[in-house]
């Protein structure tokens, strides 16, 4: 158990976090947006669950539950709101998008 | 080496890889499968960290429940394939690629220099219970029954509003 | 009946009430004439019941205060809204009730099928309650009550035809002018109130005044009261340099050019100054500068109506011309022979008026007295009228006007400089001459209108009025009979007035010792000169008319400058009236206003406008470009912590 | 001082509060019953006021009606009402003006009605409820609720640059009050250095503000003092005033100079002077001189105006200044001119505005060259105008002169200005009232008629009287027997000279009152 350093874990999850990062920002395609954005949680939860098992305390894990939930309504929301938009624009392409625009 | 390091090794290179796999495929079924790779791998990750309940819920709700979700949303959309995802037009993309490493080196930098492995001193049979659906399940009905019942409330919220949100027409 | 004097104040102002709120559905033109003339006409019997009731009071007992009630307090102040009835007030109260009610009953036949007849009455009678305040008033503060509200109805009175033309504009715009000219010195009156309030505590007549014997003369507080107190006076009484305004209040029906243009309010000023008196004798400097000014504005005012043609125009000069006089008198300490003049002045003056009235009602609002001539035969009453007030201010001897200008020119003489006297007597001779040039030209001569006018006597409502005030003109000057001639007695009138007086004799002491001798020359001198005037205007105008136009080519110059009032309107209007507009609005609104300090307000609101914009500009709508920036954040927030690490 | 609890001035506020909210229950589609609702409202708090003004005692200098609640205890603040000699002819100003604005608007409101009545009781709420608080947190509530009824009427009802207007007024005297807010929340801390307790209660604070140290107290002194010129206004922060005024309608037209001014000296009277005697006393001479300033400036800029609403607001500014003039005079005299000039300049300038919004409703124009010779066609408008002109130009024996008599009489022997200059200066806005006034009177109602479409104007209507003549009894009643007014505000008025003279840290030395 000793052998694996708490450090690989966190550097792990870091790692996917960046690459979640990346992908938020260079995709277009709203749906793999969301999907990268599912991905920065996952490496969230994974540092979450390497605390949790290495104190030796649940609630690390407890965390995680609720992160899933709220990941899970959220992408029911997000996926929803994106066929509406798709229903309007004809296009998930996030470039062309820009509703938010004062 | 340890079985478990090798396990180690196995699933954190495939989820890096699979993560990058992801990001850079154009055609977003494909990113979808590889998003469940990893997703699978983390699972396994989880249960050498003897979170044996949260790797279950990972695979099923994941895995199984969102991934669906996506992949059914996908084809619904017919979503065609993405081109030129990191090819120099955009240089903000440049720019997001340097930023994400920048942040991702400032994180592991930390991660190293902080060095909290020697603060920890891990107790096996303390994370074997931990991860147990015993231990949690205690937890989530004891501690952190509130917020289980929002957590709850919650969905109930997001299924309403993902039902509003989707239907064609609604007065 | 003294206690009763305040009815003299209040049935005009009952009259104003009937006529004003009523009066428009009586139609009736007797009864509102009827109430409108014998609230003045009750008036006047209360004034004389008070007048012989006070005869009959030893001298120290004339003197009555009627408090009504409290008007203003504040702090130390206590102003008392009471009448004070004494001598000098209650000849003012009878020349204004009395002149007031025959100018009302004349214009019942003036006013006569005027569409707002209700109106006329019940601002006359308004001005009767106003002019009754500002005489009797207890204090300073009453006084400019009356002050202000007789300038108010002189503004309705002038503007009374608001939509005809007058000269250059309009009636409105000289009744604006004379309530504007009014106001500026009405600025100095209340200046010189605050500063006698500081001065003395108190407001009150008796109380100032009773300070003020006491105080010694201390130089220039009592030079500055006098000083703002008498730009009052200039403005009201018709002064260089505030003179301006009476000339164009003659836009007003000609029985207000009686009754408040020349009988009583242009007299206000006068009785002010004389009410003051010992306020004036206690600052020699000012009353010099009084005498210089009345003086000059006699002169110059006569020099005008040498060549004016509007015979209302005349008689207002002649007006202006007279105030002088009066200014003159309080400026040499004759207060008495001041208010002996402002009394007989009323009488011939209102004739005067009255019967120039007369005349531009039978000439069909004509006024030009080149279209007139020869109207003796049509309008004898008037003309015998006429005659009678023309002789009376030119001081013809035994008339009215003989004995207080006489008086006035004397006490210049003998309390003043042989200047002063002098030019008097130039002043009373060019008098005499346009007066005279006046009556010829009106009533002898050629008929030089037109004959479809059909000039015709005015009925009885209006001569019986004339034929009053010609027996007051006649007969008013002996009550202040010089002692020259009534021996022992003394000067009746003088008499009466000096428990007023006394005091501010005393502080002059004005009682120098000139002989009778040079008082019966002065006299002669200038009845000498009254009547070489009168024969010459009656050589020019009626023997050789072509002597006045050949004069007049010949000085054409100086004609011109006369005939346009020596362009002091004009000077006004460029030097004050238009800068003061101009800079108004193209600096102050324009500039000051809009581009400076609302400049400056909006230019911080487009500041911030401009920054937001500049700023709205990162807004770009794409969520992936604000996930950009906030990474970027969270890469420096990173940053920081590895620094503090 | 009653220290029982007194309800009297906590039903006046509730019952347009309660009112208001009654008014959202009626169908929008009943204007009249909305109309008389309104006005009956306004009208039983103006018969409330009646009251207090009867069970008031003059002879009191403290304050009366007392009314405390702890509202927020954390930070001492509480629901502390009561009223003195000068706020009692504010709130009769207020309410009486109310009834009377809302009378007026029957005919000139006709969308919304409901809503503008509404915004129009809250405001009353409003208005009593700054001229009632005793506590400055409070205060500074009223105050700043107070705008928002305003801003709405202004922006919904107004003219065609309404929102500018709006937002133009609100932002002006939103910037003044966050300066008062900062020191309101500075004198409680202070307070709490000495007390040991957070508190904004103004009693308690009458104690400490004179002792705040010099340096300090300048600044306080001059952000509340900004805080109430931008209100009152002061030149040169009037120029929100000519835009509010000409864009609001009649009924705002008629708050705003009535009462909201007033809301500006009432508070220099109320905070500025007791709290802080030592700058005010300092600061006199230079606010006499803006004072002036503002009396000749705006008399000035009034006269060349075009538009008649535009004239009337400019003149207000005149006006204003004089009351300033009176405050800062520091005499008794001169603030007791002040604070009965606060009322006249409600009913002249009230007055006013509303004959300018009557003759508006019938000819929708305020350009004075559209109009000449209506004094022949429409008389009895025309007296009225003039009335109320005379009345605003200070007249003896009209309330206006009353006011300016007072405060030129107590600035010229004011020991804190102690010299002749201002008075004389000021004095001759008394020259320019009478020219704008006048003026404008010529080219309105006198000379030939101008424009055929004015021969069809038709006069006063009965309603229209029915306002009138409330207000024109008062401008009689202020003009002939001022003493039931100025007996009302005596006592409290030598109170707040006292504060500011008779104040160790002040040299000036104290008339004789």
């Amino acid at each position: 158990m000793n052998i694996i350093p708490i450090e690989y874990y966190l550097v792990l999850s870091a790692f996917m976090f960046a690459v979640g990062i990346t992908g938020v920002l260079i995709r277009k395609n709203a749906i793999v947006v969301f999907m990268c954005i599912e991905l920065m949680l996952n490496s969230a939860n994974l540092a979450l669950v390497t605390f949790s098992s290495y104190l030796g305390n649940a609630a690390g894990q407890v965390f995680v539950f609720f992160v899933m939930t709220v990941a899970a309504a959220e992408s029911a929301v997000g996926l929803a709101i994106i066929i509406a938009i798709f229903r309007n624009k004809l296009t998930v392409n996030i470039d062309e998008i820009n509703i938010f625009k004062w | 080496m340890s079985f478990e390091f090798i396990l180690f090794i196995f699933f954190s290179l495939i989820a890096a890889v699979s993560a990058v796999i992801m990001i850079t495929r154009p055609n977003p079924v494909m990113s979808a499968i590889f998003l469940i790779i990893n997703f699978f791998s983390i699972a396994g990750l989880y249960l050498i960290l003897h979170a044996q309940f949260i790797s279950i819920v990972q695979i099923i709700v994941y895995a199984g429940a969102i991934m669906v979700l996506f992949l059914f949303v996908l084809m619904l959309l017919n979503a065609k394939s993405e081109k030129d995802i990191l090819s120099g037009k955009n240089k903000i993309k440049i720019f997001a690629v340097v930023i994400a490493g920048l942040v991702f080196a400032q994180i592991a930098y930390l991660i190293f220099f902080s060095s909290p492995g020697k603060a920890l001193s891990p107790d096996v049979a303390a994370s074997i219970k931990a991860g147990t659906v015993e231990q949690i399940g205690k937890e989530l009905y004891t501690n952190y029954l509130l917020p289980f019942e929002a957590a709850g409330f919650l969905l109930l919220a997001s299924t309403i509003g993902a039902l509003v949100l989707a239907k064609k027409h609604f007065d | 009946m003294i206690d009763y004097i305040y009815l003299t104040v209040l049935l005009p102002l009952i009259g104003f009430l009937i006529n004003g709120i009523f009066g428009h559905k009586i139609k009736n033109e007797k009864i509102i004439g009827i109430i409108g003339s014998s609230t003045v006409g009750v008036s006047f019997l209360v004034a004389l019941a008070s007048f012989f009731q006070m005869l009959s009071l030893p001298v120290d007992q004339r003197k009555h205060v009627v408090e009504l009630f409290s008007w203003l307090s504040a702090g130390g102040l206590n102003i008392k809204f009471a009448y004070l009835v004494d001598q000098l007030s209650i000849v003012m109260a009878l020349i204004v009730t009395g002149v007031g009610f025959l100018i009302h009953v004349y214009s019942i036949g003036y006013m006569h099928a005027d569409k707002s007849f209700w109106r006329f009455f019940a601002y006359l009678n308004l001005f009767i309650f106003a002019m009754m305040n500002l005489i009797l008033g207890d204090n300073f503060v009453v006084l400019f009550l009356g002050w202000e509200g007789v300038g108010l109805c002189s503004y309705l009175l002038i503007g009374f035809w608001y939509d005809r033309k007058f000269e250059k504009g309009t009636t409105s715009q000289a009744a604006k002018k004379a309530f504007v000219v009014n106001r500026i010195g009405d600025f100095g009156f209340l200046l010189g109130m605050f500063l006698i309030y500081l001065t003395f505590d108190s407001l009150n007549f008796q109380e100032v005044f009773s300070k003020a014997e006491l105080f010694p003369i201390s130089g220039t507080v009592y030079g500055f009261i006098a000083l703002f107190l008498f730009i009052g006076a200039t403005g009201k009484s018709a002064q260089i340099p505030l003179f301006v305004w009476l000339p164009d209040a003659m836009a007003g029906p000609t029985p207000v050019s009686a009754l408040i243009h020349a009988a009583t309010m242009v007299t206000a000023g006068v009785y002010m100054v004389a009410r003051c008196s010992i306020i004036f004798a206690s600052a020699p400097a000012i009353m010099t500068v009084i005498a210089i000014v009345g003086l000059l504005t006699a002169f110059f005012a006569a020099t005008v109506g040498l060549v004016q043609n509007d015979i209302k125009k005349v008689l207002a000069y002649s007006t202006v011309s007279q105030l002088g006089y009066m200014f003159l008198a309080m400026g040499v300490g004759a207060f008495s022979a001041g208010i002996f003049h402002v009394m007989t002045h009323a009488f011939f003056k209102a004739l005067l008026f009255l019967g120039a009235g007369s005349i531009i009602h039978a000439m069909h609002d004509q006024q030009d007295i080149q279209h007139y001539g020869g109207l003796k035969k049509y309008m004898p009453k008037t003309y015998i009228t006429f005659v009678i007030a023309a002789l009376a201010i030119s001081g013809f001897p035994g008339l009215s006007g003989f004995f207080s200008k006489d008086e006035i020119l004397w006490n210049a003489y003998a309390h003043g400089s042989v200047l002063l006297w002098a030019v008097g007597i130039l002043t009373a001779l060019m008098t005499a001459f346009y007066m005279f040039r006046l009556l010829f030209l009106t009533f002898f001569g050629k008929e030089r209108f037109s004959h479809d006018l059909h000039p015709h006597e005015s009925p009885a409502v209006m001569t019986v009025p004339l034929i009053i005030l010609a027996v007051l003109s006649v007969v008013g000057g002996y009550i202040g009979l010089p002692a020259v001639f009534s021996g022992e007695n003394g000067n009746l009138f003088e008499s009466w007035l000096s428990p007023i007086f006394s005091s501010a004799e005393r502080r002059l002491e004005v009682y120098g010792s000139h002989g009778h001798f040079e008082e019966i020359l002065l006299m002669m001198i200038s009845v000498a000169a009254a009547l070489g005037s009168i024969y010459l205007a009656y050589y020019i105008y009626t023997k050789k008319p072509e002597i006045a136009s050949k004069t007049s080519r010949k000085f054409s110059k100086l004609y011109r400058l006369l005939l346009n009032k020596y362009y002091v309107d004009e000077v006004y209007e460029a030097t004050i009236v238009q800068p003061l507009q101009k800079g108004s609005e193209k600096i102050l609104w324009k500039i000051a206003d809009n581009k400076i300090i609302d400049g400056t307000v909006n230019g911080a609101a487009s500041l911030i406008d401009k920054t937001a914009a500049l700023i709205r500009r990162f807004q770009t709508g794409f969520t992936q470009f604000y996930a950009f920036i906030m990474m970027v954040g969270i890469a420096i927030a990173l940053f920081w912590i590895i620094l503090s690490f | 001082m009653y220290m029982e609890n007194n309800f009297l001035l906590t039903y006046l506020l509730l019952i347009p509060l309660l009112g208001s909210l009654l008014l959202l229950f009626i169908n929008k589609e009943k204007e009249s019953l909305i109309r008389w609702a309104g006005f009956g409202i306004a009208l039983l708090a103006f018969i409330l006021s009646l009251v207090i003004y009867l069970r008031f005692d003059p002879g009191q200098s403290g304050f009366q009606f007392v009314n405390k609640i702890t509202w927020i205890s954390k930070i001492n603040v509480s629901y502390h009402v009561g009223i003195d000699g000068i706020s009692i002819l504010l709130i009769l100003l207020t309410t009486f003006l109310t009834p009377i604005t809302l009378f007026s608007s029957w005919k000139s409101i006709k969308k919304k009605v409901k809503e503008f009545t509404f915004f129009m009781l809250l405001l009353e709420v409003g208005m009593i409820g700054v001229f009632v608080s005793l506590d400055l947190f409070l205060f500074y509530v009223f105050w700043e609720a107070m705008l928002i009824p305003m801003y709405f009427i202004i922006g919904i009802w107004g003219g065609e640059q309404r929102i500018y207007a709006s937002v133009k007024f609100f932002i002006y005297t939103m910037f003044g009050s966050l300066l008062m807010l900062v020191s309101i929340i500075w004198l409680g801390v202070y307070a709490a250095s000495f007390t040991g307790t957070f508190t904004t209660n103004l009693l308690d604070l009458y104690k400490i503000g004179p002792g705040v140290p010099h340096q300090i107290q300048v600044f306080m002194f001059l952000s509340f003092f900004i805080s109430f010129a931008i209100k009152v206004p002061l030149f040169p922060f009037h120029t929100w005033l000519p835009d509010a005024h000409v864009q609001a309608p009649t009924a705002g037209s008629v708050i705003l100079a009535g009462v909201l001014l007033k809301m500006g000296t009432y508070g220099i009277i109320r905070f500025c002077l007791p709290l802080f005697p030592q700058s005010a006393t300092e600061f006199a001479p230079v606010i006499s001189v803006l004072a002036i300033i503002g009396i000749i400036y705006g008399a000035l800029v009034a006269m060349v105006q075009k538009d008649m609403k535009k004239l009337v607001a400019y003149s207000s500014v005149s006006h204003l200044g004089f009351v300033v003039l009176g405050i800062f005079a520091m005499t008794t005299e001169a603030v007791q001119g002040s604070v009965i000039q606060m009322v006249n300049h409600g009913l002249s300038t009230g007055a006013l505005f509303l004959l300018v919004g009557m003759i508006y409703d019938r000819t929708h124009t305020r350009e004075i060259s559209n109009y000449g010779g209506i004094a022949k066609i429409i008389p009895l408008f025309s007296f009225a105008l003039m009335f109320a002109s005379l009345s605003s130009m200070g007249l003896p024996g009209l309330n206006g002169f009353v006011g300016e008599f007072l405060i030129l009489l107590g600035s010229f022997k004011s020991p804190v200005l102690n010299s002749w200059a201002y008075t004389i200066f000021a004095a001759s806005g008394v020259i320019f009232a009478a020219v704008y006034l006048l003026w404008m009177y010529q080219r309105v109602v006198f000379g030939e008629v101008k424009h055929q479409n004015l021969f069809s104007l038709k006069d006063l209507e009965k309603r229209e009287i029915a306002i009138l003549i409330p207000i024109f009894i008062f401008i009689l009643w202020i003009g002939i027997y001022p003493g039931t007014f100025l007996k009302l505000s005596e006592k409290s008025t030598n109170t707040v000279i006292q504060q500011v003279l008779v104040n160790p840290n002040t040299d000036v030395k104290v008339a004789k009152q």
